[in-house]
């Protein structure tokens, strides 16, 4: 963290600007290159604790794209840079708030965050309950990926933009994949045992028998999140069940071990997921894992489509070779912010939040990605890719082992309908 | 629904044996030194990592002889550097600073190896299924795990009840003050012992972290079960802490295996819910949705209708 | 009358009998005290009377009603106060606090939380009135488990006759003491169970003599003889007991 | 009287809750302090178990969550109208609750102390914990339930929209519940509490139930729990899993401990020091926890009576006027011991970046450079070094000061 940020948080708090000044004007010297004020936008994730390596590799792409997209090419509207303030929620819905009011605090008004769908709801709550007390005061929610649908559906809010397919959307996809397989008679579904693990099992149990009533769920289990210690005594049931293949939405520990111990039982089967890549992932599940593990994700994996986005891929790694792009959907919401910034030529959130309901945009990838008006729901392509080290051009964990795109889906056919009935502030 | 059977059985036996390797280490701090410590699993983690990082540069053995010796010197240096230092101000004292131990290893694993699940694996000799039964297998790793853990059991065993400081040691267990009375090195016992439990635990650690995933949150899954296993068990009983073990391992894998919940006694008695009925999320609980915490249920129940343990023979 | 009667008391842990069936009558009173060699059980016969331990067999009457197996608490509020061989009081709390807390239930605060231990005056002029007796008053705000031995072992026979209970009973008020010492708190026990009933086992034969009416002696968890300090010296069964030992006056 | 002569400290204490907002206004200002109010509360009822009446608990969580929950519920209540009462009334709900909770759990765990009701309200805990996941319609799932607290009628037309209204709100009730919390200690309930601490066979024999005094303490800490509970509800107006589970008993126990078991004011300066920790510290390092964890047990260490029992270790200095004498030794050992932890942590964080330029202070640092290492080490090194000589002298001063005078030892 930058010293100037740092003093400005300690005296700002403290009511003593002629102090802050006068001990702050050692560090001014090294920060302060530009005239003009920079554009802040916050970044909520875990950044401390269990869950931190996702928060940074996030924080570590978003601050890359920021300078790599406009920082180094002298800022938007006109010269301001971006600055990225990184904000540690641990994952937990109480930190979320005491580091929202932090936000307001240090007037931040657009919040990027994607990780858990429980902190993404308390965060929605938090915020529409505050923009309505506070009016001019307004904060905009970037979520790049959690994917509980209600956010987008039931509880939408015309602060929140999600980023990411939301788990219908994905499982309409992976069920589809699923059902085009014939040698799939029957389907064991396993979960953790909170919104998003329930959201997996309904949804795939529901679709499965829309279009493949022949596949028989033989199991259908919850486990709880974060404590087990062992799964082979859940993989015993998945082998007696006698399942053709497995689905999950674990994530984490939870998903490597689930993954590994039906590996070390012998059991040659399929395995659908939505979070079994990076982040120390696909390096343990290493050959192991190889061509058995599949996941729904948007945009696509290897083969890259452009040499744009295979060249920011390139440039990332020099930057941070331990690091990977693992979420380019950050980068697509920031380009859509900034758009939407040149557009209005203002930040204001109420203002960017107009510009980005219906926008199109054509990302890095060369494919044109759709914010719908109605729910503030993103659509573009979906893929399932497999794990796997052959015909892979960027790996993950730089383990040779990377995801390979082998279904894809046109944004046109992912499109669902929303029950969102969203309240519109009036200004 | 046989093979189910089976390999729960197994899958608990695995489970339980490998509590053991740490109820043992810890039943014997616990009962000598009154100790309750908190940061025995962050041992046990200390070990996996430890092993981990071995096994990179000189394969899986080394890692398994090296790492639990490290994790031994560790252990026996914050007895005589931090414990003992501690134990003045009493047994709180002395639990709150195991409890900022767990806190701090965690974070210092957390610093040394990084967030990440660590990519260790089993070793090539043991990577072969050691037998299928009705299309499953078992791996010959947790065959070896099943192994190292009852050959532990039986040293320990033979070490406790045969050899002169085993002797001293459970002369400790059950009446710590008469044996610094008799002029032992009580001190350098408590050093020993302490070392010792949790370089078992490190053992634990070196063989668990292949199959049980090895990442910073491995400690927590694990650390208040082994609690409860010592307190179920009795203090100052070996015998109980390994019965508590393989009780609590098998009722969990039972639980996981069974599929009886609410739903099927509701039946059984004939009544039945609405899925709108506000208690919903009681009538349709399960048993393995709820096996993690039986073992909480449990140490409830033992400790208010029997405080002592299943085996304990004396009271605080 | 007797205002403490045991019939055919009896106590064993495990197979171990300790106690083998103790009958005695305490008269109101009266200073008795209770000798006998080490391991008699004199400590054990006292954790029975007073709740500590439950009897194995027999009965003790205190004022007329059972009271064995009952639990401390509630023998102790019949009127039953008793002192420890090993120091026993609240060590982390003052001397005056250790008083106070003594005279709570007699004083009929029960469980209360909603009197205000400032005002009551009452209550505080009894505790200081204690300390006074127990020549404590000036370590009032001392805390006790920093106080000299034979000032602990004051503030000891003070939470026990605090509540002024009908029948106190002492567990070798004056053991570990100089001479000195063991002779004021001789004094001490004398003025403070005035007019009541004195349970004593102690272990120093002058102070016995000196105290005691009656003098029971208790061998192998059995009371061989009760009777007058004179009639006791000359007990030969008393002798024998003492290995011969005749008990020097 | 003793009110009386106290009275002083309390207003100053109030003025102090009430002043704050008046020096520092910032919105991340007040958001500290309102969970410096809510924690005050909740540390001090965890005093009340472990300080006050010796029993470790590892299950406080429980208390505090479940009245925040019925708290939440009855915001909630209110927003549908189906009750109408002033959100004021809140945290009293909380409290309500948390004594309910604590006297059914209390009806069996408070038969012992140490080990066996530590190992009760460890098992309670992950209980209560567990079937808050599994009863999603009370207790909302991992994402919790969230109220409005600004329906209901208001309070001389104060809605409580703004977190500044609510923090008045918090203040007031913190300063109540710590008023009855120090007026509990004054009690013979309260003080039979400390008897059974110290002692609890005696305690028995000067005609208490143990059992039943443990559970008198155990039931009015409950009851301020819930209170600290309804206050989290209405200051941030949701409530999950994650405040009525180990990780919040933890932190609650670690609050108290550091502050200081033994006095009234150890919770309070715990929950100070621990929330502006939390709330401050990770936002400049992402190892704070690193950092926490190693302040933590170097306390347990070397401050076993925690910041206030070191505070009063001078009190004899103090009283005999010598504080003077200890100021250089303090100055001396201070000095180094201060570089030699800015060292320290500036090698932690050091070894940590990934930037070629570190910035520290007023410093940049070359963490490539083989260097900066080997300085940093050294200066590291001599400070230590400093540290260890100077303390001899520390001692030294420490005994003069604290020693009796001659006069008064004659």
């Amino acid at each position: 963290m930058k010293n100037s940020q740092l003093l400005t948080k300690i005296f700002g708090s403290c009511r003593k600007p002629l102090l802050a000044i006068s001990l702050g004007c050692v560090f001014i010297i090294s920060n302060t290159s530009s005239a003009q004020e920079p554009v802040r936008i916050a970044f909520m994730d875990p950044l401390s604790g269990t869950f931190a390596s996702i928060g940074n590799t996030g924080k570590t792409i978003l601050e890359f794209a920021a300078d790599y997209f406009y920082n180094s090419k002298g800022g938007i509207l006109g010269g301001r840079m971006i600055e990225i303030v990184p904000l540690d929620n641990k994952q937990s819905p109480t930190e979320t708030q005491l580091q929202f009011r932090r936000a307001i605090s240090d007037d931040l008004h657009i919040i990027f965050q994607g990780n858990s769908s429980a902190v993404a709801s308390t965060l929605s709550q938090t915020i529409s309950r505050h923009n309505r007390r506070n009016p001019e005061q307004e904060v905009l929610q970037i979520n790049y990926s959690a994917v509980d649908p209600i956010l987008t559906e039931d509880n939408c809010s015309f602060w929140h933009f999600r980023f990411d397919a939301h788990a219908n959307m994905k499982l309409d996809i992976l069920t589809d994949f699923i059902a085009a397989d014939e040698d799939i008679k029957s389907m064991y579904i396993i979960g953790q045992d909170y919104s998003f693990g329930q959201v997996v099992s309904d949804t795939t149990t529901r679709l499965l028998n829309e279009k493949r009533p022949d596949i028989e769920i033989v199991g259908n289990e919850f486990h709880p999140i974060g404590q087990v210690k062992d799964f082979t005594p859940y993989v015993t049931k998945i082998v007696s069940s006698g399942a053709d293949a497995v689905i999950t939405g674990n994530f984490g520990a939870d998903m490597v071990s689930l993954a590994r111990s039906i590996i070390d039982s012998g059991l040659d089967i399929p395995i659908y997921t939505f979070y079994a890549a990076y982040d120390g992932i696909t390096a343990t599940l290493g050959e192991s894992g190889k061509d058995r593990i599949r996941l729904v994700h948007n945009g696509v994996a290897n083969p890259l489509p452009t040499e744009a986005r295979k060249q920011f891929n390139r440039d990332f790694k020099i930057a941070h070779p331990n690091s990977d792009v693992t979420q380019p959907r950050i980068v697509n919401a920031l380009q859509m912010v900034v758009t939407a910034m040149e557009k209005t030529q203002s930040t204001d959130p109420y203002a960017i939040a107009l510009a980005l309901e219906d926008m199109r945009f054509t990302t890095m990838g060369g494919e044109e990605i759709w914010m719908r008006g109605e729910d503030h729901q993103i659509f573009q392509q979906l893929s399932v890719s497999v794990h796997t080290d052959e015909g892979v051009e960027f790996d993950a964990d730089n383990s040779g082992f990377g995801l390979v795109t082998e279904y894809q889906v046109p944004m046109e056919e992912t499109i669902l309908e929303s029950s969102c009935q969203m309240r519109r502030p009036r200004r | 629904m046989l093979e189910v059977l089976i390999f729960a059985t197994l899958n608990g036996l695995v489970t339980g044996f490998l509590l053991f390797m740490l109820a043992s280490g810890l039943t014997l701090i616990f009962s000598m030194m009154g100790v309750l410590n908190f940061a025995h699993a962050s041992f046990y983690m200390l070990g996996a990592y430890f092993a981990y990082s071995l096994s990179l540069y000189f394969g899986f053995w080394t890692g398994l002889i090296f790492a639990p010796i490290v994790v031994g010197v560790l252990g026996a240096m914050v007895e005589r550097y931090g414990l003992r230092r501690v134990h003045q101000s009493g047994h709180v004292a002395e639990l709150v600073f195991t409890f900022g131990l767990a806190f701090l290893i965690e974070e210092s694993i957390q610093f040394f190896w990084g967030r990440d699940t660590k990519n260790y694996q089993t070793p090539e000799l043991l990577d072969f299924p050691l037998f299928t039964l009705l299309g499953q297998e078992f791996s010959a790793y947790r065959g070896f795990m099943m192994t190292i853990s009852i050959g532990i059991f039986i040293g320990l065993y033979y070490v406790l009840t045969k050899s002169r400081v085993g002797i001293i040691i459970q002369a400790a267990i059950t009446h710590p003050q008469t044996v610094s009375n008799l002029g032992h090195n009580v001190p350098l016992i408590f050093m020993g012992v302490f070392g010792m439990g949790t370089a078992l635990a490190g053992l634990a650690g070196v063989i668990a972290g292949p199959v049980l995933t090895t990442f910073p949150g491995m400690a927590t899954v694990l650390g208040s079960i082994v609690f409860v296993i010592v307190v179920i068990g009795g203090l100052g009983s070996l015998a109980g802490a390994f019965i508590a073990s393989l009780l609590i391992g098998l009722l969990q894998s039972y639980a996981i295996a069974s599929d009886v919940g609410m739903p099927d006694l509701l039946n059984l008695l004939g009544v039945s819910f609405e899925r709108g009925h506000p208690l919903n999320d009681l009538w349709t609980m399960n048993l393995p949705q709820i096996a993690p915490v039986l073992p909480y249920l449990l140490l409830v129940l033992v400790l208010i209708f029997r405080p002592t343990g299943l085996m304990g023979k004396r009271e605080e | 009358m007797a205002i403490l009667s045991l019939v055919d008391v009896k106590k064993n842990f495990g197979i171990t009998e300790i106690i083998r069936g103790v009958s005695l009558d305490i008269v109101e009173g009266e200073k008795h005290a209770i000798i006998g060699p080490n391991g008699a059980g004199k400590s054990t016969l006292f954790h029975l009377i007073s709740g500590r331990y439950n009897v194995t067999a027999g009965n003790i009457r205190f004022k007329e009603e059972h009271i064995e197996n009952k639990p401390p608490y509630e023998i102790a509020r019949m009127g039953l106060a008793r002192s420890f061989q090993v120091t026993n009081i609240f060590s982390r709390m003052s001397v005056f606090e250790n008083i106070r807390c003594a005279l709570f239930w007699s004083m009929d605060y029960g469980y209360s939380f909603w009197h205000l231990l400032g005002r009551q005056t009452e209550l505080n002029d009894a505790a200081m009135h204690v300390l006074e007796q127990i020549g404590l008053t000036d370590k009032a705000k001392f805390p006790s488990g920093e106080l000299a031995y034979a000032q602990q072992r004051a503030l000891e026979l003070g939470i026990a006759i605090a509540s002024g209970a009908e029948l106190i009973m002492l567990d070798e008020p004056v053991a570990g003491m100089s001479h000195s010492e063991a002779q004021n708190t001789v004094e001490l026990i004398r003025k403070i169970t005035e007019g009541k009933t004195l349970i004593m086992v102690e272990h120093d034969m002058n102070i016995v003599f000196d105290v005691a009416d009656r003098i029971s002696v208790l061998v192998y968890g059995e009371i061989i003889a009760t009777d007058s300090p004179e009639n006791i010296r000359a007990n030969p069964k008393v002798q024998e007991a003492y290995l011969g030992e005749v008990p020097s006056a | 009287m003793a009110l009386l002569k106290n009275s002083s400290i309390w207003i100053a204490f109030l003025v102090t809750l009430l002043g704050l907002p008046l020096v520092f206004d910032s919105i991340l200002a007040i958001s500290i302090m309102n969970q410096i109010a809510i924690a005050i509360v909740f540390a001090l009822s965890y005093n009340m178990l472990l300080g006050q009446g010796g029993m470790l608990s590892f299950g406080h969580a429980v208390y505090f969550g479940l009245g925040g929950f019925l708290s939440v519920h009855a915001l909630i209540l209110i927003e549908f109208e189906t009750m109408v009462f002033s959100i004021l009334w809140i945290p009293l709900i909380g409290g309500v609750f948390g004594l309910l909770a604590g006297v059914f759990i209390g009806s069996f765990s408070t038969h012992k102390a140490g080990t066996v009701f530590a190992m009760i309200s460890l098992g309670i805990g992950e209980l209560i914990a567990a079937s808050s996941l599994i009863f999603s319609s009370f207790f909302g799932g991992e994402a919790g339930i969230s109220g409005d607290r600004t329906f209901g009628p208001t309070f001389f037309g104060f809605d409580f929209a703004q977190n500044i209204e609510i923090y008045y709100v918090a203040a007031v009730w913190a300063f109540i519940a710590t008023v009855f919390m120090y007026l509990f200690t004054q009690t013979p309930a309260g003080r039979m509490a400390n008897a059974v601490r110290d002692n609890p066979e005696r305690a028995e024999f000067v005609g208490y139930s143990s059992r039943k005094v443990r559970f008198i303490s155990f039931c009015a800490s409950g009851l301020f729990a819930g209170i600290a509970g309804g206050l989290f509800a209405l200051n941030y107006e949701f409530i999950t899993e994650e405040n009525l589970n180990a990780a919040t008993s933890g932190r609650v126990l670690l609050m108290a401990y550091i502050g200081g078991l033994g006095y009234f004011i150890g919770p309070i300066i715990g929950a100070v020091v621990l929330t502006l920790m939390n709330s401050l510290l990770s936002n400049y390092s992402e190892l704070w926890m690193l950092y926490l964890g190693i302040m933590f047990l170097l306390t347990v260490m070397f401050l076993p009576r925690g910041f206030a029992g070191f505070f009063m270790m001078h009190q004899l200095a103090w009283i005999r006027g010598n504080m003077k004498m200890l100021i250089k030794p303090y100055i001396i050992t201070g000095i180094p011991a201060v570089l030699f932890a800015v060292c320290v942590i500036a090698l932690i964080e050091m070894s940590h970046t990934e930037d070629e330029v570190f910035h520290y202070l007023a410093l940049e640092l070359n963490p490539a450079s083989p260097i900066t290492w080997i300085v940093l080490l050294g200066i590291a090194g001599g400070a230590f070094y400093a540290v260890k000589r100077s303390l001899l002298q520390l001692n030294d001063a420490w005994e003069t000061a604290n020693a009796i005078p001659k006069e008064e030892e004659a």
